[in-house]
């Protein structure tokens, strides 16, 4: 019920924490912006009812400018209630337009309403738990003795029991599709494979994309990186078995591949091939 | 309380009744519904349990009404001398604690409408946890678009606060005269306006909501 | 029973620790020592004893003297009338309640489906439990190749539960929401996976069996 979250008031025992982080403490202390109004709201020291909302939005415009400069990726629902109350402020100052809009008037008493209505619940809350509880404050038989009474069913299951059984079930069924899903990843050796059946068919120098397997972009971004490293990797090994010829006409440039012919003279590797890739297998 | 009791033979049974029905109180440590009862005493129950709740008034233990049934408790002024601190693993969130009352005194409500109220999206674990503690439940879904499912408090709730009944709560009267327990939502683009049935991935999670 | 009280303010005092032990005797689930309640309400405990001994032995519930403490006990004589119940209450197997649920959920479901959905047998005794409590029974045969039996819940079910109609049974979506469904993203150390922005969260094997 208090003003300002106890997680904020605790907050300045060590050494004195410097106004960006005070703010930040402030904030983190709110439950969303509604909370953090209700806050500042309560600081007009006046009745809800009573409460000057164009006031109020200043200082929620100045509060929130201020955290942005500490913060910026301040939550977008702070943010959209800045804009709110910017948009509100200025329906309050200008003169209303003609048109089906709600009034200005009706939007301040809307957010008059909800803060006095989250102020009644935050009281109701705080009154509900000052009441004796039990098992704290008021406590049951502490040796039960067990009766015929408690009607025909032996079994103590709850619905808690029963949802919660459904919702692990349920959760093991969503994370086990996951879970079985294999991370589908090209080999070298497949790769190898792949070429020589394709290079017969290939007579002149095509780019080394030519020969990714088609739709391999469906299967995301790291079985597209898996397959061109795979297939570069196996042209590299062709090359160095003699089979292919490699041109790249600078670094980055698309890589073309050709089948060696038999006459051909030795083996072109651009640049991009470094030896390093070569020689890993 | 003065019985009608005409021959010694009545009231004799009379008091075997009385001292069943008390046992039967003393045994359980869950409320008893009435209905239960007067299976083991027969119709006269009521009265009983009236003589039993004027008995016990001013001892240490009471006879209390709660929800549809009745039980013993240890008398609630009692409860500094015998206060037993809350376990911290047990201690709830600010979140969770508004989030009950809100449920507690706008029943049946949807999570829509808690969200519209507190201004921010309820986080995972908090409906959970109060259903785990035994305080809430689903209760019917709203005909509305969506259909969405409400949420309403329990009997064992009313128990745990000490309540005879939901019409016992805090200055239930006054809000509602007020108009203060008027669920609507209010401002649109005010946060954690989830429309109910269709939640934005589940959580909403927006990272002001508790823990 | 006449106590030498001399004046209204000890009288008072005495009474307050009479209620206090009554509450405590009430309260605890192990018998209470003298000592140790002589810590919590003085040196004249032995004398309230005796006298809530005094008070309690013609009702239906008595303080007794058991081994070395003090507790309180429904009345011997009334043994035959409040019978003990033989079987304490158990606990379902999580089995069986997950089984419930996924009839719950998915009704009418055949054996072979419940089966195929929890991804393990179901024991035979595990039906016939859950149609013993009453909380279902057989359906209507599916009119498929075998002409299997499935399974529905009881209206003894939705009492239990205190579920006025399955439709109120929460939704995934509400479960999701209230936290109760806990699924945990197995692959989320894999780099590289989410890298296209799209998760691996429901495209199940999409791309994978391209070739």
């Amino acid at each position: 019920m208090g003003d300002v979250p106890a997680e904020c008031v605790a907050a300045d025992s060590p050494r004195d924490p410097s106004p960006s982080e005070q703010l930040l403490l402030v904030l983190d202390g709110f439950e969303g912006p509604l909370d953090m109004l209700l806050a500042l709201g309560r600081d007009q020291k006046v009745d809800l009812t009573r409460i000057s909302i164009l006031e109020l939005a200043d200082q929620y415009l100045a509060f929130v400018a201020e955290a942005r400069k500490v913060r910026l990726e301040l939550a977008a629902d702070y943010l959209v209630m800045a804009a709110w109350l910017a948009y509100l402020k200025s329906r309050l100052l200008l003169p209303e337009p003609e048109g089906e809009e709600p009034s200005g008037e009706d939007m301040a008493a809307a957010l008059a309403f909800q803060l006095q209505r989250l102020e009644a619940m935050k009281e109701a809350a705080a009154r509900l738990f000052a009441r004796p509880r039990l098992g704290i404050d008021v406590h049951p038989r502490g040796a039960p003795e067990d009766l015929d009474l408690h009607r025909k069913s032996v079994y103590e299951v709850t619905l808690f029991d029963l949802l919660r059984a459904y919702g692990r079930h349920r959760g093991r069924k969503e994370a086990g599709v996951l879970h079985i899903a294999p991370v589908r990843l090209y080999s070298m050796e497949e790769a190898v494979q792949r070429l020589s059946a394709l290079l017969g068919h290939m007579p002149d120098w095509a780019t080394l994309a030519s020969f990714l397997p088609g739709g391999a972009g469906e299967g995301g971004a790291l079985l597209t990186r898996s397959a061109l490293a795979a297939h570069f990797a196996a042209t590299l090994e062709l090359a160095k078995a003699g089979r292919v010829e490699l041109r790249q006409e600078g670094a980055f440039a698309p890589l073309y591949v050709r089948s060696r012919r038999g006459d051909g003279g030795p083996p072109v590797v651009g640049e991009a091939g470094e030896p390093a890739a070569t020689g890993n297998t | 309380m003065i019985k009608e009791v005409t021959d010694a033979h009545e009231a004799e049974a009379r008091i075997g009744k009385l001292r069943l029905l008390e046992a039967l109180l003393f045994a359980s440590a869950e409320p008893l519904d009435e209905e239960t009862l007067a299976g083991r005493i027969g119709p006269e129950v009521g009265a009983l349990l009236e003589e039993l709740r004027a008995h016990y008034a001013p001892r240490g233990v009471n006879l209390v009404r709660t929800g549809g049934g009745w039980a013993m408790r240890t008398a609630a002024d009692l409860a500094p001398q015998l206060r037993r601190e809350e376990e911290v693993s047990r201690k709830l969130s600010r979140a969770a604690i508004e989030t009950l009352a809100i449920i507690a005194y706008h029943q049946p409500v949807t999570r829509g409408e808690i969200e519209s109220i507190r201004g921010v999206a309820t986080s995972k674990g908090t409906l959970d946890l109060l259903m785990e503690h035994g305080w809430i439940r689903p209760g019917r879904r709203r005909e509305t678009p969506g259909r969405p499912l409400t949420w309403i408090t329990t009997d064992h709730f009313l128990d745990h606060f000490g309540l005879e009944s939901l019409r016992d709560l805090p200055s239930v009267d006054d809000l509602r005269a007020a108009g203060l327990l008027d669920s609507r939502p209010v401002l649109l683009g005010l946060g954690g306006m989830g429309d109910d049935g269709a939640l934005p991935s589940g959580d909403g999670d927006s990272g002001h909501d508790g823990e």
